[in-house]
């Protein structure tokens, strides 16, 4: 056995993690400490500082990129890409928390601190190259969203929320890991590298084939693509509206950078109809079904999953064009379907009592600020030029039509024609329709402020200059494609499964 | 000498009786039963495996596994706990506040 | 053929006590014949060598988690489940679906690696090799489990915990 | 190299007025707000003027680059602007007409709540035209392509407390995105084909292909799928159906969008890609069918409508027709002509009819009007000087484009001639009709009001007496306009108008023009068609001056086809039973109310459980069983397993 301690840079690698979770620990530690008053104040602050040193530290990592603890997580541009996509969202979120949290009269220190320790999560997520690691940081994500989405604990809805989301989720995440578990079984490893020369050299095992169907099966789940999108709309619905926004972007930008990994650089076998008919599917269930809703979480359930399929039609197209474009998307869709769950979670209120959609009526009138954001939101995600919502589309149709995805892009763009229609739904409600009654509106705090300004700025930025975003993910995703080559080669003298000899 | 086969064919069971558990069973705590059950079906392929391939590690995943499954098992009965507090029922069919 | 034999006889007593776990209607029975399982799977660990795991699971699994759960069943006082109808897709779609999925699982797991045996004990996992591999090879995600151990705890603090009466909600 | 002429600014000035009065346009006076408005405006209609001076001494086509915009592998989009002779000229009249309208709007908008809102949609949607206009790819002309729609969706729905005014405004937006996805699809294929976006490259390299004359190849599908885009935003069959409903709007903005610049962005990005539809005769062939059919289809029902602007709305559509017919026959020039006049005498149409309108207190229905000529007799001269331009009376503008098409029609195939010919008769009816109507006889709004019809679009306007004439600042507008109407079609004596866009579409298309036609064909082709407009006009001064009781006695006789006619062909409610209603329904009922209960356990209790059940049923029509979702989860699983593992089988 190798008895070598892991180095500095093994540390400075895997610095982003490290520092949320001290962050994490030191909310929990200061918790009862603090009288319940000022906890709030106290203790989103730290979650604030903690994300923004983990955006600090992520940058501190990306200074040195490679490997790291014996093959099992990877620093390059695509997983720097997602920490800081991962950890700017929870930022957002806390932001927004600050007032909800108050209106909503929960306890906040665990909140935070849960927020903190799903981020390691995520995060690992987008750097780990092994799948036993990413089963973990799955996990971490995972449990922590259960539990964030039944933090309502009075209301009945919010832990039937959780309650569905916990049981399908782990339900889900037994076939992930058997998955895995077939994948070390045709491959003899669980290193994606490994996994990937492994597939790539000769004939691929039939196992390998359920493996990668199990493991779709979990992941399909995880971000919420059809048919495995089910238990999307009851769980959004239930679970409180920023932690909804964070759940339908954070967790799943994560799963999308595992499933990048696995299908790209794995260079998955024999998926093709697989994603091509989930994207299709996701994408028509998500939109139709979205055309009657009249709760608006539930209808940004909805449009989530149809979000999902426009990301996975990305996902059939050729790797080089197909992993950019999703990462643009992944992006985009971040900044604007948080920003207009924060609307959303100021407009519910006490117990969320205003979230559908007759509640919105009137709202241009009585709060001009909060529609006119929720406008650019809005259009954003129909995909209305000068938004990222735009752009991103652009990217994905455009990628699968030069990879000769013609059927799949008609598709998708009849889809986004009748997506329009009930995101205008909203808008038209809330600037056409005179309010039936009273909906209180409260005023704007700093933080909720700040939250609407950075993901305005965020969905306009990508939507206006899209440059050097893009030129960003397209070398990330190139490092991506290419690891599969220079590091299952590296893999030869280092070898990351020690093999037992008998 | 045992086929590697059958031991993964008796995982296959146990991880197919726990699908079938969640499907059919309708108190809460019995259906977190059945994926615990599913769990222990993929516990036994890594352990039949790791055999089959003369690898270590999957023997490691197992541990890792039960780590996982301790820390589901402690937040699902929290989550079934604050469900029954607020429902008064245990069961799944019950709790459907939220639909369509 | 003592190897087999024993596959055999604990398979079996593995298989009836997962079927077991699906006739009973109380969950403390379901519960308990879980725990069933969980010991003959330690055995047939222990015939592929495993010894360290095989120790964990009847320690940590079938003693820990499963004294968790049936505290939990007595805590919430649950009684013989109503059989009630709430999902007809479950038993029309999910049903079939599963045994034609299992069926041709187990079809690949026998026809693409059925010719591979192993003898017993077939990979010694002493607890020495385990530990030098889980501290050294697999450090971080064993680091990483204790992250989810302190959310398993959080969670269970947050959720478990009596809420606070202010403002009792009237939900539906 | 030319000098920069700082093409960027004319956008980018509207925007900034748009951003003041957005912003801070609550606090402002209306003074402020229509002067902030009027000077950016202003300023860009200035800078056209400049650029139009300096256009001599350029080097054309000049293009001006800002900056690289994305770059993703070899795929390059700049922000970038594009000067030629057909830029010039859309430049003018969009920001001239525009400037017009923008005086125009501070009279007529006075009144109305949401001033400063209003001066703001009005200028962003200049900003939206003008980078559309002066694009140098197409993905920035896409974003105007774009924007205007929404400006568009806002001033249509501008009076959100009208319930119509909402639902016009949304079914514009609708039936623009499908327009505007058939403009997309075309880009992709043009970015997957030719790698590129920029007009002066993707040109030369289309250039270079053969045409392709038979079959739907590469450069038709673009073609065609260009046409999508274009008869969505420009009203053509089969996406005409949101323009007249598009009416709802105050009628500065049907000037403005409807009549004068927005729905002709349609015929600008035919002209624009002439090269690509010069490579794709078959394309060229469809675009000139829907030019024609359009222009026929909807000046029939432009008939029988009773709303002023209705008729003018059908009008437009039927106009943009001819235009579409024009470039179908690769007659660029004629068409973007034809669009200039109509922008003069259909924006001047619209704004004297709302100068009608305001004159007698927001009334719509022409039935109600009548004798207005004594009360409002500098609109009633303006207006006179519009039908005239329209009807195709010489030597109004209007006869100078038309009949222009209409001699390149006869060239390319004389069954286009004479449904344009037909379609001029038919224009001058109605149009001649609405004019006899509006302003001779007896005023007949003053009974309706006694018989207590509340004006049906009184929104601000009511409680007049008597009709009164509109402020100075709305006629000075009405009567720039008027005289554009009469002599702006002098510029096309001669082939002058042509000659200056042959740079652009190539001398061959219009050399051909002069010579093919003998002197004295064309002779005759002019003379029959100011015989069809004069036979128009005496048609409509037989029918609604001197016998008007005519009218209803053929109606009458009609029966059904009238019918049909004043139900606009039905087309809405056709629309309506064939894709709204089933995709609504299909929601509610199949996935709404669950596949999982709705479906297969309604069967299954119908069947097997039968009455007993229905009320059980009827509790149970609900998913939201985790059992239920963990079953769809496992077929989902058992399906994905079984097609992997005969993938890897195969």
């Amino acid at each position: 056995m190798n008895p070598t301690l892991p180095v500095g840079a093994d540390y400075v690698r895997i610095l982003p993690e490290i520092v949320l979770s001290i962050f994490g620990m030191a909310i929990m530690v200061l918790d009862p400490l603090v009288d319940e008053k000022k906890s709030q104040q106290l203790l989103g602050g730290l979650g604030l500082i903690g994300t923004l040193a983990g955006l600090v530290s992520t940058w501190i990592m990306a200074q040195s990129p490679g490997f790291a603890f014996w093959n099992m997580v990877q620093v390059d541009g695509f997983s720097v890409f997602f920490h800081v996509l991962v950890i700017a969202i929870a930022l957002v979120l806390i932001l927004t928390s600050y007032e909800y949290m108050a209106v909503q009269q929960l306890r906040a220190g665990e909140y935070y601190g849960l927020i903190l320790f799903g981020l390691v999560g995520m995060c690992l997520m987008s750097s780990a190259v092994e799948l036993v690691l990413i089963f973990i940081s799955l996990e971490i994500s995972s449990i922590s969203t259960y539990i964030l989405a039944g933090f309502r604990r009075r209301s009945a809805t919010s832990s039937e929320s959780s309650l569905k989301y916990f049981l399908l989720g782990s339900f889900a995440t037994a076939f992930f890991l058997y998955g895995v578990a077939m994948m070390f079984g045709a491959t003899g490893s669980t290193n994606i590298d490994a996994i990937s020369a492994a597939l790539n050299s000769g004939k691929v095992p039939l196992l390998a084939y359920v493996a990668m169907a199990l493991m779709f099966v979990g992941l399909g789940f995880k971000v919420a693509a059809a048919p495995f999108h089910i238990w999307t709309p009851d769980v959004y619905e239930g679970a409180p509206a920023p932690v909804v926004g964070f759940m339908s972007t954070a967790p799943k930008a994560a799963a999308f950078a595992v499933l990048l990994r696995i299908i790209f650089e794995a260079n998955a076998p024999g998926r093709f109809w697989l994603i091509w008919l989930s994207a299709v599917l996701s994408m028509t269930l998500g939109n139709v079904a979205a055309l009657v809703q009249d709760n608006v979480k539930r209808l940004l359930a909805y449009s989530s999953i149809a979000h999902a399929g426009y990301i996975l039609v990305a996902f059939a197209a050729k790797p080089e064009l197909g992993a950019p474009a999703v990462m643009f998307y992944t992006a985009a869709y971040a900044a604007m379907n948080v920003g207009a769950f924060a609307v959303v979670s100021h407009l519910a209120n006490e117990n969320e009592r205003y979230v559908t959609l007759e509640n919105y009526a009137g709202l241009g009138r009585s709060s001009p600020i909060l529609a006119g954001t929720l406008t650019i939101f809005l259009i954003s995600l129909i995909g209305i030029p000068i938004t990222g919502g735009f752009f991103a589309k652009f990217y994905v149709f455009s990628a699968a039509l030069q990879s000769n995805l013609v059927w799949l892009t008609i598709i998708g763009v009849i889809n986004s024609a009748i997506g329009a229609y009930y995101y205008l739904k909203i808008i038209v409600v809330m600037y056409m329709r005179e309010a039936r009654e009273e909906v209180p509106v409260l005023p704007i705090p700093l933080a909720l402020r700040a939250a609407l300004a950075l993901t305005l700025a965020a969905t306009v930025y990508l939507g206006v200059v899209p440059g050097r975003m893009l030129t960003f993910v397209q070398q990330s995703a190139q490092q991506l494609l290419q690891a599969e080559h220079t590091s299952a080669r590296e893999q030869v003298g280092n070898a990351a499964v020690p093999r037992a000899t008998q | 000498m045992v086929p590697v086969s059958y031991y993964l064919i008796l995982s296959g069971i146990l991880f197919s009786c726990g699908v079938i558990g969640f499907l059919i069973k309708r108190n809460i705590i019995t259906i977190f039963i059945s994926i615990e059950l599913m769990l222990n079906g993929v516990n036994l392929s890594f352990v039949a495996f790791a055999a089959q391939w003369q690898h270590l590690s999957g023997q490691v995943f197992v541990f890792f596994v039960m780590v996982v499954a301790a820390a589901e098992a402690t937040v699902g009965l929290a989550i079934i706990i604050a469900v029954f507090r607020t429902r008064e029922t245990l069961n799944v069919d019950h709790v459907n506040l939220l639909k369509l | 053929m003592l190897h087999l034999v024993l596959f055999l006889v604990f398979g079996a007593i593995c298989v009836a006590g997962a079927i077991n776990l699906l006739v009973q209607s109380h969950p403390i029975s379901s519960a308990l014949s879980l725990v069933v399982v969980m010991a003959s799977l330690a055995v047939e660990y222990l015939l592929l060598g495993a010894e360290f795991v095989a120790a964990v699971q009847v320690i940590v699994y079938a003693g820990a988690v499963m004294v968790l759960f049936v505290f939990v069943i007595m805590l919430l006082n649950a009684g013989v489940e109503e059989r009630t109808k709430g999902s007809r897709v479950a038993l029309i779609l999910g049903i079939p679906g599963v045994l034609a999925g299992g069926l041709l699982v187990a079809w690949v797991l026998i026809e693409r690696t059925g010719t591979a045996t192993v003898g017993l004990g077939a990979l010694p996992g002493f607890p020495k090799t385990i530990g030098n591999l889980l501290f050294h090879d697999f450090l971080l995600p064993f680091e990483v489990t204790s992250v989810l151990v302190l959310i398993a705890i959080m969670g269970a603090v947050v959720l478990a915990s009596r809420p606070e009466p202010k403002n009792p909600e009237k939900e539906s | 190299m030319t000098p920069s002429l700082h093409l960027w600014l004319i956008p980018i000035l509207p925007l900034i007025g748009a951003a003041i009065n957005g912003f801070f346009g609550r606090r402002l006076s209306r003074q402020t707000v229509s002067a902030v408005a009027l000077t950016f405006c202003g300023a860009a209609f200035l800078m056209g003027l400049y650029v139009a001076a300096r256009f001599p001494s350029l080097e054309l086509p000049h293009a001006e680059y800002l900056g690289h915009w994305i770059r993703s592998g070899n795929f390059m989009v700049n922000f970038e602007f594009y000067l030629d002779q057909l830029t010039l000229v859309m430049l003018l009249v969009v920001t001239g007409v525009g400037f017009l309208i923008h005086i125009y709007s501070v009279g007529y908008m006075w009144e109305e709540g949401g001033f400063y809102r209003f001066f703001s949609y009005l200028n962003l949607f200049m900003f939206f035209m003008l980078t559309l206009v002066l694009a140098g790819n197409y993905l920035q002309m896409f974003i105007g392509w774009e924007g205007v729609g929404l400006a568009s969706y806002l001033l249509i729905g501008f009076w959100f407390t009208k319930d119509s005014a909402a639902s016009a405004g949304k079914k514009a937006f609708i039936v623009n995105r499908i327009g505007d996805f058939g403009f997309l699809i075309a880009l992709f294929l043009l970015i997957k084909h030719f790698g590129s976006l920029n007009f002066s490259q993707l040109f030369s390299s289309i250039a270079q292909q053969p045409a392709e004359t038979a079959g739907v190849g590469l450069l038709t599908s673009i073609g065609l799928l260009l046409m999508v885009g274009a008869a969505g935003k420009s009203a053509q069959i089969p996406l005409y159906v949101w323009l007249p409903d598009a009416m709802e709007g105050p009628t500065p903005v049907s000037a403005l969008i409807h009549a004068a610049t927005m729905v002709t962005a349609g015929v600008y990005m035919v002209a624009r890609s002439h090269v690509i539809f010069g490579h794709a005769p078959n394309a060229l062939t469809v675009v000139a069918i829907i030019g024609t059919l359009t222009a026929l289809f909807a000046a029939t029902i432009g008939i029988a409508q009773t709303d002023i602007k209705k008729v003018l709305a059908y009008s437009t559509v039927s106009q943009l027709g001819y235009m579409f017919m024009a470039c179908g026959v690769a007659a660029y020039s004629a068409g973007i002509f034809h669009l200039m006049t109509h922008a003069f005498f259909k924006g001047l149409l619209f704004l004297a009819a709302g100068s009608v309108i305001h004159a007698v207190g927001g009334e719509q229905d022409m039935r109600k009007m009548g004798g207005l000529r004594q009360y409002i007799p500098w609109t009633f001269m303006t207006m006179t000087a519009a039908t005239f331009a329209i009807a195709g009376f010489p030597p109004f503008a209007g006869f100078f484009s038309k009949d222009e098409i209409l001699a390149r029609a006869y060239e390319a195939n004389p069954a286009y001639w004479f449904i344009g010919v037909t379609t001029a008769f038919i224009t001058s009816f109605y149009m001649f009709r609405l004019w006899f109507m509006t302003f001779f006889g007896d005023y007949r709004g003053r009974e309706a009001a006694e018989h207590g019809h509340a004006p049906a679009h009184g929104h601000g306007h009511g409680g007049h007496g008597d009709p009164h004439e509109s402020p100075m600042i709305m006629l000075v507008p009405l009567m720039i306009l008027a005289v554009l109407s009469v002599i702006g079609g002098w510029v096309g004596i001669g082939g002058r108008f042509e000659h200056f866009l042959s740079p652009v579409f190539g001398e061959g298309a219009t050399a051909v023009a002069t010579e093919a036609l003998s002197r004295s064909t064309e002779i005759t082709l002019m003379v029959i068609s100011v015989v069809a407009a004069v036979l128009g006009f005496y048609l409509a001064y037989v029918l609604y001056l001197k016998r008007p009781e005519l009218p209803q006695k053929i109606a009458d006789s009609l029966g059904g086809l009238y019918q049909a006619v004043v139900n606009k062909y039905y087309v809405d409610e056709i629309y309506g039973d064939l894709f709204v209603k089933p995709l609504v329904d299909g929601s509610t009922r199949i996935l709404w109310h669950g596949v999982d209960q709705g479906v297969i356990d309604a069967a299954i209790n119908d069947t097997a459980d039968g009455a007993r059940h229905v009320s059980d049923s009827a509790r149970q029509m609900q998913s939201g069983n985790v059992r239920s979702y963990a079953g769809w989860v496992a077929v989902g699983a058992a399906v994905i397993i079984a097609y992997m593992i005969w993938m890897g089988v195969r």
